[in-house]
Order: C-alpha cells, then structure tokens, then sequence
C-alpha cells in the first residue's frame, strides 16, 4: 500500500514536471549538451590537442569556432569541453548530493547528539567561503584534472544539501511509516535510503540540480585562474587559453563567447528545471491562468489589490 | 603567463655581473639637457599584485625602481650589450694579482642634500658583513676587506683572484650611512622613505600605484621626465589592455599576439622587441644512467624541432638557441671562429634514430628504444601554469615519441620543481629551465656547468670546463679569456651536457606617443626592459618628449 | 419565517476549481439563509466544501477557485457586486471569519495588540491610535483575557487564548455575521468547553449570526438551532438541531453521520461509521453522489440527482424522500 | 541571549575550524615554508638564509601540538608572518591594506543585491503572473549562471576597453589623493561601479527568486489572508503581514548565500586589478606564497563567518519566536 502510493507520487511528479513549460525547456536544452558531450568522439571535427592547423583563423566552415593561437580547432575543443564539463558537473553533484544526503539524513535522523555534532560540520562548512577553500587547496594541489577539481567541489559542497535532507529527515522521522520499520528493527541505513530517501526526492532532485550548477561554475572558476593541468579540456580551460592567448584584445569573439554561453546556457536550464521542480511539488508557487469563463465573474478579480 | 615575469626578474636580478678585463670604466651614461617635460611616463615592468610600500634595495622584493631610479650602485654592467656604465664609480683599476680593485668615487649627494662618500660606500659593505641574510650575493665569501682611500677612492680586496665576481662587488646599491646606521638587519627593513643618489626620487605610494619624482640635483643632469607611474595590474588581462588602449609608455609585459593586440592598434607609435636574454635548455640529470649516456643526449636533441618550439610554445617571440651555449647575437664577440658553421642546432629526427642504434639501441613492441631490456623512457619536469613551458614539454613530448623515446611530462609547483632541480638531491630526469647570464658568457657557463656552480642542475664535473672557467676568472686578459671560454663552447656542442633549446626573450614593449629616445632593435645599446636594474634609469635618463 | 431578517443569501451558489481536468465544483447548486441573530451549523466531512464555502462568502477565494454560480448576499449586499474598496470597508464590519487555526491566523512576527488594533483602525478612520488600544483592551476583556497579552507574540500564548484573541478581532468591529469555521477544533476539549460557553455569551451580547462549521455532531447540535449537512459541495439535509438524534427520520448520510457519534452507555460503546470514503470530486457518482455509501441505495439513486424536498422544519434531498412528499402534499 | 550565546559559540567554533585547516594544510605537503621560501629566491638566498627563515615563519621541529598551540597564539595576536612575495613585508600589513577595498566594495554590492533583490521579489510575488513575473526571474537566473568572472570580462572589454565608458582596473584614478576629498570619492565609487554591477547581476537572482517564492508561500498564509479579510490595507498586508515574514528565511540565506559573493568577488578582483583581499588571494596562489594564502584565506573565513554571525543576530531581532527558542540553525 505504501509503496504504492509512492509510486503514483513520483510518476504523477514526472508528469507534473513534462507538464511544466520551463522545466521541460531546461530539460530540453541540458539533455541537448548531455547528447553533445556523449557523442563528442563522433561530433568533434579534429583532435582538441592537435596543433595542426592556421594559428588564430577565424570562424569557418572548417573551423566552427575559428583556431586558437597555437592552431587548435576551438569546436572541437568546445566539444569535449561539454564532455568534461558535464561529467565534472553532474558527477560533482552527485558525489556531494550523496554525501550530504548521508550526512543530513543521518543527522535528522538520529538526532540528540550526532545531529549537534554533524549540524555544526555542516554549519562551519555553510559558511567558509567556498571559492577561497577551493583555492586554498587548489594552491597545494598544483594543475589538478577537472576530475579531481569536482571531487573536491562536491567535497567541499556537500553542506548546502546535507541542511535542506536534515530538515526533512527530521520532520518525517516520526511519521508511522518510519516508527515502524524502526520497531520492526530495520537498519539504520536502510530506512535511510529505503524509507526516508523516497520521500525526499524532490529536494535531492532539486540539489542534484544546484550541485551541478555549482560544480561546473566553480570548476570553470578554477580553470580560468589556471588551477588546472594544461592538458585538460573544459569550458573553463577554453577561457583560461582564451584569456591567456589574448582573444578579448584581438577581439577573437568566437574563442571567448561559445564556452561562457554555454556555461550560462546549462546553468540556466538547470535553474530553469529546478524552477519547474519548485512549483511542481508546492502548489503555492503555482501561477494560475485566469482564463476567463464568464463574463461577470467578480471572483476572477484579485482582492485586496494583491 | 606569470614564468615569464617571474624568470625574466629572477634573471636580471642576476645578470649584473660583467668582465671587468675590458679596460675599466667604458661608457658613461650620455645626459642629455632638455627641459624637463610633466607628463607622466607610464612604466608596467611587470604586471604583479599589489604594491608593499617597501624599498629597500636588500630586499628582493622591493619595488621595481627601487634599483637604478633610487639607489645606484658604483658600477652598471649590461647583459645585452656586455657594456659598462659608470654610476657611483667614475674609474676603477686591478691590482695586487687581480686581487685589489681601486675605485674611484663620484662627487655628488644624497637627495636629502648630505655628500655621497667613500664612508657610505664602507658603511654598505660592512653592514652586509654584519648582517649576512642580506649579502644575497655572498660578497663577504669572497671579499677580504672594503676599505676607504680618502672621501672619494675605496679598495675592495678579494680572498682569492676572481675577477668576475667583481661584477657582483661594484654593482651592490650603495645606501646613506647617516640612514641606515639605525636600521638595524637591512633583510628585514622596510624601507618607505628612502634616500638615494639616483635620478629619482619616491613621490608618492598606494598599494595600485606609485610614482617617482624626478631629482633635479641629480649628478647626470635634470632628468627628462618629472614622474614616473607605476600601476599595479594583474597579470590576467589588466595589464595586456592598459598596453593595448596606449595606457602604458614601457612595460616589461608578456602579451600574446602582440603585433595584433599592440602594435596595430597604433603601428605608429606603438614598438617592441625581445632581445634574447638567456637560454632554455632541456636540463639532463647527468647522474642518470642512461641520461649520461652521450648518444641518448645527442638523438634528443636532434630530435626537437626548436623552430616549433619557438614559434608555438613560445608565441614566435624567440629564436632557437645556439648549439655552444651561447646567447647570440649578444655574445657573437666570444663565439670561437672554429666552430662558425656549428653554430646552429639542427632538426634531424631520422639522425636521431641512426644515432641510438649505432648506440645499441632497438625499437621494442611498443615502438620506444631499448637496450638491455631498459627502454628509453624519462620524466619532464616543468612548473605547472607556466603554460609556454608546458606547451614545450607537450610538443617535445610529442617528438620524442616520434624518434621513440618515451617522456611523461610532470607538471609541478614551482617550489617543488625548484626543489627537485636545485636542492641538494636532485630528483629528476629531463626538466626544462632556464640559465643564469652576465655581461659575459662566462656567467651563464659558470653558473651552469662549473662543478661547483650555482645552478649546476645537470651535475656536470669535468676538469676541462672547471680548468677553463678558473683560468677565466684569474685574467683581465681578454685574449686569455676568449681562448678559455672556447674550450668550453667545444665541450658544449660535442658533449652534450644540457640541450638547449631557445633563447629566453627580455620582454619590451614602448610607446612613443609622449617619449622618445628608447633602445630600438636596431640600436640595442642596452637591455631595454623596465624590470632590469639600474639600466632602467639610464633608459629614462636618455628620453625626451616626442613634441 | 418571512418576518425575520435574513443576514446571509446563497443562491444557487456554485464553487469551483480550475484543474487540468475542467472545472470542478467544491460547492455546488447550494441555497441556504441565515437569520438576524441566528446561529446555524454547518457539517460535513472533511473535503465536503464546507470551508470553500466559507471562504466564498468571505470573498477571500484564492488560487483557481471561482464562483461558478449563483449570488452571495450579506445584509443584502451582493458581495461579488462590490468594488474592492466598497469590500474591504464591508468586510469585517459587516461580516466577519473565526478562522481555523488561531496558531496560522495570527501574524507570528506582530503583538497581539498591533493585530487588533490593525484591525480596528482599517475600518475606523476616525479613531486615534489610543482609541484603538482602548477598545483593543476593551475586546479582550469581553473574551476574558488579562490585557497583559497585549504585548505578546501569538507564540507566547496557550491555544486557548490565541483562539480568544481571534474571535477577539472577529467581534471587534461589530459585525452582524460571523462564520465560525471549526473554532475549537484544535484545542482540548476542556478549553474547548469554555470557548464554546463563551461564544455563546458573546453572541447573545452582541447579537449576530453565525455560521457555525464544524465536522463534530454533537457540538454543531448543541450550538446552533439549525444545520445544514454537506456531502460532496451540496446542502444534502437541513434540520432544526433538536432534530437531530437517533431515531428522527433522517438523509441516509445524516443518519449515518449519527451513527458514527460514540454512544456512551452503562455498559458498552458503540462506534458506527459509514462505510467507504468521500467522493472524488472530478468524478462525481452520477445521481445522488451518496448512493455508492447508501446501505438504503435504490436504482433511481444511481441515476437522477435527488431534488430538495421540504421536511420537516427543513429540506432534505434524497429519493427516498418522495413518497412522504407526496403524501405531504396528497 | 541563550540564542547569542549559541551563535557566539559557533563563530568561535568556526573561526577554530578555519585557523586548524591553515595549519593542517601546509604540514600535510611536502617540504617546509622556509624551503619554499629559500625556492621562492632560486638560488640567490645562500644556505644560511634558510635557519633564518625557519625562525621567521615559525617553522620548528617541536612537537606538532606545541607548533599548533604557538600557530594558534601567534594567528590570535595577528602575527600571520612574513609574505614570500614582499618579504620582509608582514602579512597583516597586508591584509589591512587590502581588506578595507574589499569590504567596502562586497558591502555595498552585497546590501544593494539583498536590498533590491528582495524587493524586487516582493514586486513580482505581488504581480505573480504578470509580464515581470515571468520574465525576471529568468533573466535573473541566466545571469546567475554565467561565470562571473567572463561577465566580469565580457564587461570590462566592451564597457571599458572597446567604449572606455568605464575605467578598465583599480579601485581609484592614480591621480587621485587617497583621502576624504570628493574627487577621490567620486573616483573610487566610478571604479566600483563594473565590479558591483558584476556582483549584483550574478548574485541578485537568488535574492529575487527567493523571495518571491517566499512571499507565494507567505500570501497562502492564513495570518495574510486573515489580515485580508480583516480590512488592513495592501500595503500594509504586503509589507507588514507577508513581507516580513517572508523575509525570515531571506535572512538565514543571506548569512550562508554571504560566502558565494565572496568567491565571485576574489575573481572579479582580478579581472579588475581591484586592490582588495581577493586579488591578493589569486596573486598570492600563482606565485606561491604560502603565508600569504593562508592569511587571507583566514581573513576571508573569519570575515564570512562573523557576517555570518551578525545575519544570525539580526535574524533572532526579526523572529521574535527565534529570541527565546536559541535554534541553532
């Protein structure tokens, strides 16, 4: 019966969320890059590395996004930029999400003193600056790949969801459903993940959904200060080139704009999403169209001037 | 970005020696009379954080300006040109079996009006004496005595004969005793209201900018320019845009693509150029088993294509360096007439292979040479960020493997890689990195290949180049002196010890919009970057307004 | 009847929502008057339109509910013909709300003074600040609280109080309707007992109409002199309260309602609920929408919607109730 | 004042948790500052120099809880050691000098995006529905999503490079005196004006999107629509009733959305050669200077978490429910 009624929830949420313009706009426009950065092998005109071509071309039919200023094809780098981007980014969130599920959900869960203890964990690291704790780890960890750059965002991210899943926790942990499988002595992680975590899913989705916007923002942070292994291939390491092979100066739009717009691009189709997700599961936040049915209908006015 | 700043500085800084052989004091500063003109001259010797209100010429950090345009020391010995210019000394002469140099003072006084005399001359030498955190050049592991012969002649007595390292010794910055008496350890003095013999003068500091004013009783005449600013810019894009909107009159800058972003926005005004100012070399770890090896050096270096080097790596800024180790065309006086036609390093990556396999050496299943079951695979090492550098290791990288020789490039913090090359276990295989020149080539040798050198990153010793290079630094005779340095070049081009592989450039960029009178390529009299010492203000002092 | 003067109107009143599936009415075709002076219950479970219903009156529907039929007058004042200024000056001196939670409806981050006082000076433009505290002290004594409370947070009030406080602001400006919408459902019964006993007093002080919702049985009869019962967004019954106890003939709904009253006797007790569960409403039961629950269901019911039949000092709208029309009439 | 007290607490707590990562993270890699030190000089520092700077940076062979308790005495009296990169210049010199550019500039842009951000969202919850609903909150979000530091960019090259509309670096004009004269004023707040709108464009959104769900959430309130009903104006209803109690989870945001701003504000330093705490940061990393990073790193947690801490204060003086309660989170 339970599990029932969970299972139409989160189908009749789907829908909701298919049934929501911008939810279904973020959507298309991330499942877009995620299809870019899987077929990257095959949509990537050249080798991002190769320094095969004309130094500093502009766009062209053969050069999407022109060449940098040592003669490598800026699409193909743009390409396998969404890869590692996108892998940095969902696979950042999905580190933190998992840790700060475990950590919130625990704390919620057990309460008393665990919870003080993890809640002033989650606190101090609320409030350290994230990008200055980046950095600060970044300079010992000289030229890093973005992969290990997104394991240390979720590392150090994990604190913003762990909050929100403890808040919940704590307030389902006395709920029936919960109480019992305690009583029926089920183990701790397993109501973590087989009881409570179902009735979470729209706060993990929507923190899977800032993780990720955050982990690709701060990993094109650090490659653009130039904390990442110049081999790698990112967004951000296109800007860090672009930065440092001087586009901006010699007005080589083309080598700057694509990897910004697509950064901005993802993350507004995250937010978009996450957006939808918002008003999907609180009714307040919905806007309703006020089509008119009849004419004389005083009820379709707002009251109180609101 | 930031290495080239930061080698650029750390050479200069240490490009202050010359060979004091050549007849003594040879050129002085040509003054010109003008009227002094209040437009300010905009000087970026480099773009760097943040000032610190400090300068103190002990300290290596001190501003930029602090060395030349406050402070002078007797003597300017120049890199490029290998010219001396007189400063604090008027003459000065060897004696006593090249032991004893007699210098001869210039009559002038500080800015605060006080005389300048042999007495503050003492006083600076024996300071570092009493504190020696701030004898960064070791003078008093060499120097037996300073001594004053009246208010203007002071005597300088060396240990042992070593004539270069005279250089170091005349080129210390001479500080007023009537200030620094008081100071206390000058290493860990900040000096904020300094007083100095030199063109100029501080104004006035904020941590974004400060500026120099010009010291009219100065004892080379009225200075040209009545300021000198110095904005702080970062080195990302600040400072590459304040050059390229003509914000800047003369930068010490790295800027990509600098024909496009500088020099055609105002083709008229706008110059640069980049004499060479050391070499890069691809630095072997001699006591390597099979890096010793002769032929595994040799099919190396036959296998870098240094022009691509040059020209991708390293923006088409530079040349490729020569195969003697020397720095052409600055040292084209020392380059030994016998080897004038081995003079450039050639491409040959089908002689590389011929060489390992007269060698004894095989291509294995994977396409890499062996022998006795040991492939040839090394690591390089390279300072992570320093992305010229690293696009280098990459494309060496990439033509090893073509010959078949396996390189994995390391990418690391500078001060590990520092460690690793120049601590007193040298963990590593192949490193790129740069070498540390004078007036002479003697200096960059010394430094480099001496046994007992400075930067003796290879581990070379062999008694041929120690003979030389002691032989050297024990004449002021400069046919002596050629002959010495020929064996070395010799040993150079046959042996192998480092690979060279292009020449680091000394970055110049100068507008001359509101001023004339820079050094041009054309008449490369002097090292023309805002960031080298004291030839900094010899620079300004031959300017003049372009109206 | 004719004589006495009706305070509230719903004709053919009609509440629905705008769902994905059309509009669908919480309250539908509802008739119903309250007289000067008159207290009258309104039952019904959870989910039945009562509160709707409330909120219709009010005018304070939100979201995509909207009158879909039908007129509201207060003091024979169309409420949907007003203009928002000529409402919010109508609202509350006319007609006021008891609201369910008195923990929600109170501002948490206001003293309970600046609440009243809120209140009162909204409508009288005339009065001083001072005035307002003094008639604010005023209510709170009629409702029995110290006025210290005045200073308070709603959190730093028991319950009990926090409900006083609003029927407090309820009465403040002598309205002559007041709905009452579950006012004691949150409290023990203890309080609850004492704010009953005090809404009665004060409603024959002051004097108005009230619309009493409720889904408890026995609190409803006690309070009011007729109730209307609910099901699925129609007035199914209305009945003299005296009526309502086993044995009177009622809707099998009403009935059944009756049933599921505790009945406390020497030795036993008896729960008797009905069976099943509220009607969806998107997808209303054709016919009588109770003939699914009817244990009495005849084939009529699952096929015509049962007309209102007067009963009785009421009406009552159940098939099984045309006969005894007939026989009334015949 | 319990709930001081536990805030107090945690601002010690956190300030503790900040100074033992700065002391962990250098031991935990390999060599030792003063070896750095000595690299930083590549060879032209001689041997002896290195005892010297051992003593200097408080490097020692003593027990690690003995260097932990001196690094915490020394940190607590502000002795943060020498900079590499201006030695013999100390580290909180430097810090004073550039901390008062960054909180000036992180002030201003961070009140006028909270302040703005928060009535804008007001507006638009008020209009919900409306052309601006629908269309701020996705312009807002977009500009949250492109990386400040290519807005920052993107900025300063059509603003002030192509168009020298605005200046393209620095705090003030080099030909300003520093001091309380209007010139020199009116240049700083020219400066400031790039960065601050780059900071505001990126980190309003949250502002505006927050508080605009918030006050959905607060206008279904039964306390709004009570107050509604009971005839207090609109605009009291909307600033007195929802507003103020939508803003309550506004303020806890503002505390922990602090240290984001903070992180954009570092990189927007740089692309403008800004004189602040965060240039230095950047600048100190490329060029390895240890003492350095780990002072302003410290300067920036502390700054964070005691804002943090007045935003907790502020909270408890807005939620009376929250005085009594001490809630910790």
């Amino acid at each position: 019966m339970m599990q029932t009624k969970k299972k139409r929830n989160s189908n009749s949420a789907l829908r909701g969320f298919f049934r929501n313009a911008k939810a279904v706009v973020g959507f298309s426009i991330f499942s877009l890059f995620v299809i870019i950065g899987i077929f990257a092998p095959l949509l990537a005109p050249y080798d991002p590395q190769s320094t095969n071509f004309a130094p500093s071309l502009g766009p062209s039919v053969a050069h999407f996004f022109g060449t940098t200023n040592t003669g490598q094809d800026i699409f193909s780098q743009f390409i396998w930029g969404t890869q590692t981007s996108l892998i940095v980014g969902v696979g950042s969130s999905l580190i933190s999400t998992l840790i700060g599920f475990i950590i919130g959900v625990y704390a919620g869960y057990k309460g008393g003193t665990v919870d003080g203890i993890l809640n002033t964990i989650m606190n101090v690291f609320l409030v350290m600056p994230g990008l200055a704790l980046l950095i600060l780890i970044e300079s010992y960890l000289k030229s890093s790949t973005p992969l290990i750059n997104g394991v240390i965002i979720a590392v150090t991210g994990w604190a913003w969801g762990a909050r929100v899943f403890r808040s919940v926790a704590m307030s389902i942990t006395n709920r029936d459903f919960i109480v019992a499988a305690r009583l029926s002595g089920a183990k701790t992680w397993r109501i973590m993940f087989v009881e409570i975590l179902p009735n979470m899913t729209s706060q993990i989705a929507s923190n899977l959904i800032y993780a990720c916007l955050g982990a690709i923002l701060a990993e094109s942070s650090l490659a653009y200060l130039g904390f990442e292994s110049i081999s790698s291939n990112s967004w951000g390491t296109i800007l860090f080139w672009a930065q440092n092979g001087g586009a901006m100066l010699s007005g080589s739009w083309w080598w700057f704009v694509p990897p910004g717009i697509a950064i901005a691009l993802v993350g507004t189709s995250l937010a978009l999403m996450n957006f939808g997700i918002d008003q999907i599961t609180n009714p307040r936040l919905r806007i309703h169209k006020k089509r008119k049915i009849s004419k004389k209908n005083p009820a379709l006015e707002p009251s109180g001037g609101m | 970005m930031k290495k080239q700043f930061l080698t650029a500085v750390a050479m200069s800084a240490l490009t202050i020696g010359t060979l004091l052989g050549t007849s003594g004091s040879a050129f002085a500063a040509h003054m010109p009379k003008l009227a002094q003109s209040t437009t300010p001259l905009e000087v970026v010797p480099s773009p760097n954080g943040n000032f610190q209100d400090n300068f103190n010429p002990f300290s290596a950090n001190a501003n930029y300006g602090t060395l030349g345009f406050i402070y002078e020391p007797l003597f300017y010995f120049d890199n490029v040109s290998g010219k001396t210019f007189d400063l604090l000394g008027t003459n000065y002469s060897w004696s006593n079996g090249n032991k004893t140099v007699t210098v001869t003072l210039r009559n002038t006084n500080w800015s605060d009006g006080k005389p300048f005399t042999s007495a503050d001359v003492v006083f600076t030498f024996n300071m570092l004496k009493k504190y020696p955190a701030a004898d960064t050049t070791g003078q008093w592991q060499q120097l037996a005595s300073v001594k004053a012969a009246g208010p203007h002649k002071v005597v300088f007595t060396f240990k042992t004969t070593n004539v270069p390292f005279a250089s170091y010794t005349l080129n210390i910055p001479i500080v007023p005793q009537h200030q620094w008496a008081s100071l206390g350890d000058p290493s860990k003095a900040t000096m904020t209201s300094p007083i100095g013999t030199g063109p100029y003068t501080l104004g006035s500091f904020s941590a974004q900018d400060y500026k120099y004013v010009a010291n009219d009783k100065y004892w080379g005449g009225v200075p040209p320019i009545k300021t000198l600013d110095f904005p702080a810019y970062s080195g990302n894009n600040a400072g590459d845009m304040a050059l390229a909107s003509g914000k800047v009159d003369w930068a010490g800058m790295f800027l990509p693509n600098i024909q496009g972003i500088f020099v055609n926005k105002d083709a008229q005004h706008n110059h640069y150029y980049y004499p060479p100012g050391n070499v890069v070399m691809l630095y072997t770890n001699l006591k390597d088993p099979i890096l010793s090896q002769l032929p595994v050096r040799q099919a190396m270096s036959l296998a870098i294509d240094r022009n691509k080097l040059a020209n991708e790596g390293e923006y088409g800024y530079t040349k490729p360096a020569s195969a003697l180790g020397l720095i052409l065309p600055n040292n084209q006086a020392w380059v030994d007439p016998a080897l004038k036609s081995k003079v450039n390093l050639s491409y040959n990556p089908a002689q590389a292979m011929k060489v390992l396999e007269k060698a004894g050496y095989k291509k294995n299943s994977q396409g890499i040479f062996a022998k006795n079951g040991k492939p040839l695979s090394f690591s390089l090492q390279v300072v992570a960020g320093w992305t010229d550098w690293d696009t280098d290791a990459g494309l060496i990288q990439q033509e090893l493997k073509a010959v078949g020789i396996n390189v994995n490039v390391e990418q690391e913090a500078f001060s590990a890689y520092n460690n690793n090359l120049s601590g007193t276990k040298k963990s590593y295989q192949l490193a790129i990195s740069w070498t540390n020149t004078g007036p002479s080539p003697y200096f960059l040798f010394q430094n480099m290949l001496w046994s007992k050198g400075n930067y003796n990153v290879e581990q070379l010793s062999n008694k041929t180049v120690d003979n030389a290079l002691v032989s050297f630094s024990q004449t002021t005779n400069p046919g002596q002196q050629k002959q010495d340095l020929y064996k070395v070049e010799n040993y150079m081009l046959n042996q192998v010890p480092s690979i060279p592989l292009f020449y680091g450039p000394v970055w110049y960029e100068y507008r001359t919009m509101n001023y004339t009178g820079f050094p041009t390529a054309a008449n490369p009299w002097i090292n023309p970057s805002p960031y080298t010492n004291y030839a900094n203000a010899i620079v300004v002092m031959h300017l003049h307004p372009a109206h | 009847m004719s004589d006495r003067q009706p305070i509230l109107e719903l004709d053919h009143l009609s509440v629905g929502y705008q769902t994905s599936a059309g509009i669908v009415n919480a309250v539908n075709d509802v008739n119903l008057t309250i007289y000067k002076e008159e207290i009258v219950g309104l039952i019904g479970e959870s989910g039945s339109g009562k509160s709707t219903m409330a909120y219709a009156i009010m005018r304070l529907l939100k979201g995509d509910a909207l009158i879909t039929n039908g007129t509201i007058r207060v003091m024979g004042k169309d409420v949907y013909a007003m203009n928002l200024k000529e409402l919010r000056a109508f609202r509350w001196a006319q007609m006021a709300m008891v609201f369910q939670s008195a923990m929600s409806a109170l501002n948490p981050v206001m003293t309970v003074q600046t609440q009243m006082v809120d209140t009162i000076l909204a409508h009288k433009k005339g009065m001083t600040r001072l005035q307002a505290i003094e008639r604010a002290n005023q209510l709170l004594d009629i409702v029995r609280i110290d006025r210290k409370a005045m200073q308070s947070y709603p959190h730093e009030l028991s319950g009990g109080m926090r409900q006083r406080v609003v029927i407090a602001i309820a009465i403040a400006l002598n309205p002559g309707f007041v709905i009452m919408d579950e006012p004691t459902t949150a409290l023990d019964v203890v309080v609850q007992r004492s704010i009953l006993d005090q809404i009665k007093e004060i409603q024959k002080q002051e004097k108005f109409a009230v619309l009493f919702i409720s889904h408890d049985f026995s609190l409803v009869a006690e309070m009011a002199s007729r109730v209307a019962i609910m099901y699925a967004g129609r007035i199914i019954e209305m009945t003299p309260s005296q009526t309502l106890q086993l044995g009177e003939r009622h809707h099998p709904y009403t009935e059944g309602l009756l049933r599921a009253i505790p009945h406390l006797s020497a030795d036993n007790i008896t729960i008797e609920g009905i069976p099943g569960s509220p009607p969806n409403l998107v997808n209303l039961p054709r016919g009588c929408a109770f003939h699914p629950r009817c244990p009495v269901a005849v084939d009529v019911c699952k096929d015509q919607r049962p007309k209102a039949i007067p009963s009785g000092n009421g009406h009552v709208e159940c098939h099984l109730f045309e006969g005894e029309q007939e026989v009334q009439h015949g | 004042m319990r709930y001081f007290l536990n805030k107090l607490g945690f601002l010690l707590l956190t300030i503790w948790a900040a100074l033992t990562l700065n002391f962990a993270l250098p031991r935990l890699m390999p060599g030792n500052p003063a070896l750095n030190m000595l690299a930083k000089f590549q060879g032209k520092m001689p041997p002896q120099a290195l005892k010297a700077f051992e003593l200097q940076f408080g490097f020692s062979n003593q027990p690690w809880p003995i260097q932990y308790i001196n690094y915490l005495g020394s940190m607590l009296t502000g002795h943060f050691g020498f900079s590499y990169t201006y030695y013999p210049v100390h580290v909180s010199t430097i810090i004073a000098q550039s901390l008062p550019w960054t909180l000036g500039l992180l002030g201003i842009s961070y009140l006028v995006s909270v302040v703005l951000g928060t009535v804008l969202g007001i507006f638009i919850a008020w209009r919900r529905g409306g052309v601006t609903d629908s269309i701020t909150p996705i312009v807002s979000m977009t500009f949250q999503a492109i990386p400040q530091f290519w807005l920052a960019v993107v900025f300063v090259y059509f603003l002030a490079f192509s168009n020298n509309i605005f200046p393209m670096s620095h705090s003030y004009g080099n030909t300003e005196v520093p001091g309380l004269n209007w010139p020199f004023i009116r240049s700083v707040v020219y400066h400031g004006f790039l960065p601050f709108l780059v900071v505001f464009l990126t980190s309003v959104s949250g502002w505006i999107i927050g508080m605009r769900n918030n006050m959905m959430m607060t206008l279904g309130e039964d306390y709004v629509v009570f107050a509604e009903a009971k005839g207090v104006s609109p605009r009291r209803l909307i600033f007195n009733y929802a507003a103020r109690n939508a803003i309550l989870p506004q303020v806890t945001s503002m505390a922990i959305a602090l240290t984001t701003i903070i992180g954009g504000q570092i990189l927007i330093e740089q692309v403008f050669s800004y004189q602040g705490i965060g240039f230095q940061l950047t600048n100190a990393v490329t060029s390895e200077d240890y003492p350095l990073i780990q002072g302003m790193f410290l300067i920036v947690a502390v700054f964070g978490v005691v804002i943090n801490f007045l935003v907790d204060i502020l909270y408890g003086r807005l939620d009376p429910r929250i005085r009594r309660r001490g809630a910790t989170s």
